[in-house]
């Protein structure tokens, strides 16, 4: 394939400095470079934590640590030879796993934030810390572990090693991040929980991201120690953590190259003048990283990469086919809602209460009412099982009980948000294929040329216009396509029911028209179970075959389009006329 | 078997550039990896200026073998991770005939590996938990065996202790001086009635004071991290009104002298005190005077090893006739030095045999010698080796 | 009588996409003007390019002679110009005494602010020290209006005040706006879905329509139905 | 055990006065800083000048306060500002910031470790025990200045105004309410109070470039669990503090110096919410 030629010449090119470069260098500075090389591998981990799956780290040190120790104590335990290397490298592994999975643990559940997982990143290192000063002389104490016999190879060859590791850790981490996986991961940077909504288990997705790069850090760690035949406490510390995300934020987050880049810099640039000037040097490094941080947020590599991609257009062209379509709609009049004695308290004030009601598949159910009714609260309690206070929801014949978003969605429900809800830096098919995760689970390392979309959502891509925009990043879409593109996204699910909150609100009219076009279809022809948040009473006229009226929380109407719009009760909400209450239907 | 493979190809790559040949002019490099940042920030600079004066005093004679010496300093911060840079950028880059040095334990052993790499002497002048041993070692500062018999034996006999104390941070040094007082103690018939350790920056000690106020011990031992953790724990000590008598195996008279009253009354046990009443110490303390007027950093028990340690390498270069590296580790043993703290000699497996002074700060800082006590020997630091 | 608030040529919008174009008007002093039009069509969005919250791409906004059409919107306030918001206008947790607060620049003239806007709505007066949250609906949107009255507003922006109120208390508003614009000589704007409402206590009105001004017109008997005739298209 | 229950208290306090700058500044802004630590060198430092120059204690603490929040305008000005739709990278930037801090001031005091003598030394005869008389004025200082900020909060239009803002930014902003001032002087204020804590702990602590350091995880922790809530965080210093006493006293000190971290991350893992509306 001729696209991949110059990037394997490249990597050839790379490759071949890799081997060379001992014989040139001194042996200081090839002894500053095998360092280097393994903590640019630990960079490149706190870069895909941070610049692809958008949670900062600080605590990638812990792992590096953890396979420095696993070396150290090893070695010193039971000296060196073959099977104490292989049970050295399993302990890390294993170590670094158990210890990063029961990190994402604590730091991915439905509904953390960002912040509190940098938080626990920071927590973990220094846990360790203390936990390496009070090992005695099994792990050194603060004086950590020397003095046993590592692998024993010349110095020209642990470059080349430490090189050649480092190149393939980038070029793996390229070729991942850049494959349909990796565009998962910065969908769930952009939106978690938009990817929650598709049905992706984005706390487990965090945390296997977790697992693997903890090991890829602790077997740079390992080496790292070997090398050395050092194992220290600053290699597990959170000081160490810091700097690791300095090097990544200089170099360019979400880039891999400037990561190791940064790090290679840096270490270097270390080495030759934190000897001399420790504290002017520390100084340098903290106003570079405010420096960067304010005017170049994505690093100098970043910045870079803007100034050559300007005026230069993707030229990657995805081709759209049909999905395989999926099995025939068995029961195409099935119960697809079901709603029970619903309510939702905030302490002692109920914002829904004893909300009751089913619908059917193939059915344009509008719900309307006035602001603070509690429409989008309901919308909410349908689709995520921890909602709601009492009461049961069955979607497609399926308890919701008190299951998370993206175990509810596979009981076949979309959900579409009032702010149209997608992943910005992506591009529409990225986006679109994302939403697919289900139905085809993305490569690992490579990307599809082509995007399968089931028959509804390939008509929403074609009619809206996205066909043609297939490749553009999100971010540069109006609001009306925006709009479709979250459809499009929600109905590549193939859902039984879909749920949407004010989808017309800001469109144009033609927007508005195909809306309801594409709606009437969906719920006519493909049998869906349609939900409608919506403002607009005339709208709601043109497209329900049945309205529910949601008033100060509660069910105050469930009837036929003219049942409802001729109400006494639907009048003098929207328009003030006063009625008695004794019409009201409880 | 394949260490020595490594090594014996490292040194003949070395070979090539060390052992071209040297013209009388050439100097006599030092390096002196040292922790400019981190923990040892703040003794650091004095190391450095007892070594800058060893190196003018002697190239003002005419140097060594006619050649001038030469100091290479390099930051370590004070831990293994800076010490590996160090050590690789002294011996490696700038090509050090030797270390001389006073470093944290950590920095120390993270650098042996390298200097055995390097087959390059090394010299280490920092009082440290002990049992460091390395062909390339040499260590002419105390060690436990050394330092905390005094103020037990002293604690034992004038203050009738029987009950002790002790406070430590978690790390190796404050480990290692306690393990040993701990043993001292019970060896002298005492009894530990509480060994708390805290973080090494940790600076909380409170309810570590509160079990100390609690346990009826007579008598208190600490061996803390230098600077903060030490100074942190006296203040808290005070504020706390305890009154018991306080050994501190981690104080110098520097950082006794800053605390103020806080630090009244404390005991210490170093191989160096100002107030060393001999002509050595004090044309020494005269020199440096001259030499860093108001610059100076108070010479202690850190930085006076070093100078005599510049000195020691001096007499071994000349015994040795060259600096061949293997000469010059052979006769670092045999030759004896007349310095500040008296004549020492580094011939206890690679240790040397010191005077020990027990001292009690004043309420004005200073520290007064209450007793002292000659040429302890250092014990078995380094078994089965000579 | 002189201009209020002058508008001119006024566009604004989201992202990329122009939910106002081309609005054009004045206010007098002591001037109603109701602005309707169905849900969705913009009217929220023309409030906030008022105030600056959206900025204006294109056009001007004066205030009483003034161009503001970049000051920030706190400086508007401070010139005279308040908004009631639809939602979220009130700080649920705080009390009543310290939302009515808020609604002036400073502590100074509180007693005698008190006085006067407690007259208007007595409920409150005694809810003073009651969290803002356990207010009753209708209870809720009056201390809205009460926080704006305030300030003695030379401008003031309503939007949509009466929505999912009971009439009573609507038929209290609009009592009060009445005697408001008397008392004070407050020039107002209305958003309104409630027709009868608006109609009832404005001089004008404009017609919204998909971010763009439909029809302009005096109230008059024949108001109502002109204006059916605009929502039913 | 009495001890260990005045051990408790003054623990709490301290954390509590440590915390509080953090807090405010989390609870307005929604941003952590990280530059906390170095401003509460700053205060430190402040008192040591202080101390140099001869000054009355009473006028110290003031000195400290000055210069935290000074430090703290310009940082708001120059970096934070620009970051609030920004609150991860805020946290690099104000790392960064504490870097620089750190390393200005080792280069202008140097790297030694200095004292500030206590201004009350000694102990106090309490319920029949000996306990430090500086430590229990810590527990003053902490009702002092929960009071302050409590009066602060709720009586005064600059409290009014910071309460709106963190409620509603949009509607404080329609009701004539300068946020981005609102936030400057916040920030300052919570500046003002790390190096203010920074000086009130000096008579314990040494005064050293790195000493904020140990403090930081502790109170981030404790902020995070508060959620914001001045209240909620006096709340989480008594219940962690104390927990951290116990675990130190019964257990060992290296747990007990871990136990605030680990609390709070679990209690977070269970509660997201924190002890804000326990």
């Amino acid at each position: 394939m001729p696209p991949l030629i110059v990037p394997a010449l490249l990597v050839a090119l790379a490759a071949a400095v890799i081997l060379v470069a001992p014989l040139l260098l001194d042996t200081y500075l090839v002894n500053i470079l095998v360092r280097a090389c393994f903590v640019a591998i630990a960079a490149i981990t706190v870069d895909i934590m941070w610049g692809y799956c958008g949670t900062l780290t600080f605590g990638q040190s812990a792992f590096f640590g953890i396979g420095a120790y696993a070396l150290a104590i090893m070695f010193t335990e039971y000296g060196f030879g073959t099977w104490q290397i292989f049970a050295a490298i399993g302990a890390a592994v294993a170590v670094a796993a158990a210890v990063a999975a029961f990190t994402g643990w604590l730091s991915f559940y439905p509904g953390s934030t960002p912040l509190y997982a940098s938080v626990i990143s920071l927590v973990v290192p220094i846990v360790l810390v203390q936990i390496l000063y009070s090992g005695g002389t099994f792990t050194g104490s603060s004086s950590g572990l020397v003095g046993f016999e590592s692998f024993d190879l010349e110095i020209e060859t642990w470059l080349r090693l430490a090189g050649l590791g480092l190149l393939a850790t980038a070029v793996l981490a390229l070729v991942v991040m850049r494959s349909d996986t990796g565009r998962l991961l910065s969908a769930l940077r952009d939106n978690d929980s938009r990817c929650t909504y598709l049905g992706i288990d984005t706390s487990r997705l965090r945390i296997v991201v977790l697992v693997l790069s903890a090991i890829v850090s602790a077997l740079a760690g390992f080496f790292y120690a070997g090398f050395g035949a050092v194992a220290a406490p600053e290699n597990a510390s959170f000081a160490f953590g810091t700097n690791l995300v300095i090097m990544v934020a200089l170099g360019g987050r979400g880039t891999v190259i400037g990561p190791v880049i940064g790090a290679l810099c840096i270490e270097v640039a270390s080495a030759y003048l934190a000897n001399s000037l420790p504290y002017v040097w520390e100084l340098i490094v903290g106003l570079a990283l405010i420096i960067v941080i304010l005017v170049f947020p994505d690093g100098l590599l970043g910045a870079v990469m803007r100034l050559v991609k300007r005026g230069r257009s993707a030229v990657a062209t995805t081709i759209l086919q049909p999905a395989i379509a999926a099995t025939a709609v068995s029961n195409p009049d099935a119960v697809a809602i079901e709603v029970r004695a619903l309510g939702k308290h905030y302490g002692s004030l109920a914002v829904l209460d004893g909300v009751q009601f089913t619908a059917y598949r193939g059915e344009l159910l509008s719900l309307v009412g006035p602001n603070g009714a509690g429409k989008t609260t309901l919308i909410r309690c349908l689709s995520d099982g921890r909602e709601r206070s009492t009461g049961n929801v069955a979607i497609a014949g399926h308890d919701i009980a008190r299951l998370p978003p993206d175990r509810v969605v596979r009981f076949g429900l979309g959900r579409k948000f009032q702010t149209a809800s997608v992943f910005e830096t992506l591009t529409v098919a990225e986006c679109l294929r994302v939403a697919r995760t289900h139905a085809d689970p993305p490569a690992l390392t490579s990307r599809s040329a082509t995007l399968a979309l089931p028959p509804a959502a390939m008509s929403v891509v074609e009619r809206s216009g996205l066909g043609e925009r297939l490749d553009e990043e999100a971010r540069n879409l109006s609001h009306g396509l925006k709009q479709a593109l979250e459809l499009a996204m929600v109905l590549s699910l193939e859902p039984d029911v879909l749920l949407l909150d004010e989808p017309t609100a800001g469109l144009t009219r033609a927007e508005r028209q195909g809306f309801a076009d594409i709606l009437t279809t969906l719920a006519r022809r493909d049998r869906l179970c349609i939900l409608l948040v919506e403002h607009d009473l005339d709208f709601v006229r043109e497209i329900s075959s049945r309205i529910i009226v949601l008033h100060q929380g509660r069910l105050a109407l469930d009837g036929s389009v003219d049942e409802v719009v001729n109400s006494e009760l639907v009048r003098e909400i929207y328009t003030g006329q006063h009625v008695s209450h004794a019409e009201v239907p409880a | 078997m394949n260490s020595r493979l490594l090594t014996t190809s490292l040194a003949l790559a070395l070979a090539a550039t060390t052992l071209s040949p040297a013209f009388a002019a050439d100097p006599i490099k030092i390096g002196v990896p040292v922790g400019l940042s981190g923990a040892n920030s703040v003794v650091a600079p004095s190391v450095v200026q007892s070594a800058e004066l060893a190196v003018e005093e002697i190239n003002a004679k005419g140097g060594v073998l006619g050649r001038k010496l030469e100091l290479e300093v390099a930051d370590d911060a004070s831990g293994a991770a800076g010490a590996q840079k160090a050590f690789d950028a002294l011996i490696f880059q700038k090509k050090v005939n030797v270390l001389i040095s006073m470093e944290t334990s950590a920095a120390r052993n993270a650098g042996l590996p390298i200097v055995a790499r390097g087959k390059t002497p090394y010299i280490y002048t920092s009082f440290y938990e002990g049992k460091s041993c390395s062909p390339y070692l040499y260590v002419n500062a105390w060690v436990p065996d050394q330092q905390v018999p005094p103020i037990v034996d002293y604690f034992n006999k004038e203050k009738k202790a029987k009950n002790y104390f002790l406070i430590g941070s978690d790390y190796a040094f404050g480990r290692g001086m306690l393990a040993f007082t701990k043993m001292y103690i019970e060896k002298t018939g005492g009894k530990v009635v509480g060994e708390e350790y805290l973080p090494m920056d940790g600076s909380d000690w409170t309810s570590i004071i509160s079990k100390l106020k609690a346990s009826g011990a007579d008598a208190l031992i600490t061996s803390t991290a230098g600077g903060a953790p030490n100074v942190t724990l006296t203040k808290q000590l005070r504020a706390a009104g305890v009154s018991l008598p306080y050994g501190n195996l981690a104080v110098d008279e520097g950082t006794a002298k800053g605390m103020g009253a806080d630090a009244a009354g404390i005991y210490l046990s170093a191989s160096y005190v100002t107030g060393i009443d001999t002509p050595a110490n004090k044309t020494f303390l005269a020199s440096m005077a001259k030499k860093f007027g108001a610059e100076l950093k108070t010479p202690n028990d850190l930085s006076v090893p070093q100078y005599e340690a510049v000195y020691a390498y001096k007499a071994a270069v000349e015994k040795a006739g060259s600096t061949d590296q293997d000469k010059v580790l052979k006769a670092l043993a045999e030759v004896s030095v007349d310095g500040p703290r008296g004549t020492i000699k580094m011939d206890k497996q690679r240790h040397a045999p010191l005077t020990m002074y027990l001292g009690q700060v004043q309420p004005d800082g200073s520290v007064k010698v209450i007793q002292s006590f000659k040429d302890v020997d250092p014990g078995a630091q380094c078994p089965g080796k000579s | 009588m002189s201009t209020m608030l002058e508008v001119k040529e006024l566009a604004s919008g989201y992202g990329s996409s122009e939910v106002i174009s081309n609005v054009g008007f004045a206010l007098a002093k002591a001037e109603t003007l109701a602005i309707v039009g169905k849900n969705g069509m913009g009217k929220t969005s023309l409030l906030k390019a008022i105030l600056g919250f959206l900025p204006a791409w294109r056009g001007s906004v004066r205030l009483a002679g003034k161009d503001v059409t970049r000051v920030a919107p706190h400086l508007k306030r401070k010139m005279g110009l308040v908004y009631v918001p639809q939602e979220h206008a009130l700080f649920q947790d705080l009390s009543v005494r310290d939302n009515l607060r808020l609604g002036l620049l400073s502590d100074k003239d509180i007693d005698a602010r008190f006085e006067q806007v407690g007259g208007w709505f007595p409920v409150l007066t005694k809810r003073l020290g009651q969290r803002a949250g356990t207010l009753s609906g209708g209870e809720q949107k009056m201390l809205i209006v009460a926080r704006a009255l305030m300030a003695k507003p030379g401008v003031l922006l309503l939007d949509e005040v009466t929505e999912g109120l009971q009439p009573s208390v609507v038929d209290r508003l609009s009592e009060v706006l009445v005697r408001v614009r008397r008392e004070i000589g407050t020039s107002m704007i209305v958003v309104e879905q409630h027709l009868p409402f608006a109609l009832s206590i404005s001089d004008r009105y404009l017609v919204f329509k998909r971010g763009e001004i439909v029809d302009a017109a005096n109230v008059d008997t024949d108001a109502a139905a002109r204006i059916d005739e605009h929502m039913r298209i | 055990m009495l001890t260990v229950a005045l051990d408790a208290v003054t623990t709490a306090a301290m954390l509590f006065i440590i915390a509080a700058g953090l807090l405010i500044v989390f609870g307005v802004m929604k941003i952590i800083n990280f530059a906390h630590a170095a401003f509460l060198t700053v205060g430190a430092y402040a008192a040591l000048v202080g101390a140099h120059l001869n000054l009355p204690w009473f006028l110290v603490l003031p000195l400290a306060f000055v210069a935290g929040a000074l430090c703290g305008g310009v940082t708001e000005i120059v970096i934070v500002r620009r970051l609030y739709k920004r609150p991860l990278d805020a946290i690099l930037a104000t790392w960064g910031l504490g870097i620089v801090l750190g390393q200005l001031i080792t280069l202008m005091f140097g790297r030694e470790v200095q004292f500030v003598q206590a201004p009350i030394s000694g102990t106090v005869h309490l319920f029949g025990a000996d306990y430090s008389a500086y430590r229990l004025v810590m527990i003053v200082a902490a009702v002092i200045l929960g009071l302050l900020f409590t009066g602060l909060l709720n009586g005064t239009r600059l409290g009014l105004s910071t309460k709106a803002v963190i409620m509603n930014e949009m509607l404080a902003q329609g009701l004539g309410v300068d946020s981005s001032r609102v936030r400057l002087i916040t920030f300052a204020l919570g500046s003002g109070l790390a190096a203010l804590s920074g000086a009130l702990i000096t008579p314990l602590s040494s005064v050293d470039p790195n000493m904020g350091v140990p403090w930081l995880i502790g109170a981030f922790m404790l902020v995070m669990v508060s959620g914001g809530s001045l209240l909620a965080l006096a709340g989480s210093c008594a219940v962690l503090g104390t927990l951290q006493v116990l675990v130190s006293t019964f257990v060992n000190p290296i747990l007990g110096g871990l136990t605030i971290a680990i609390c709070a991350a679990i209690v977070l893992r269970i509660r997201p919410e924190g002890f804000a509306r326990a």
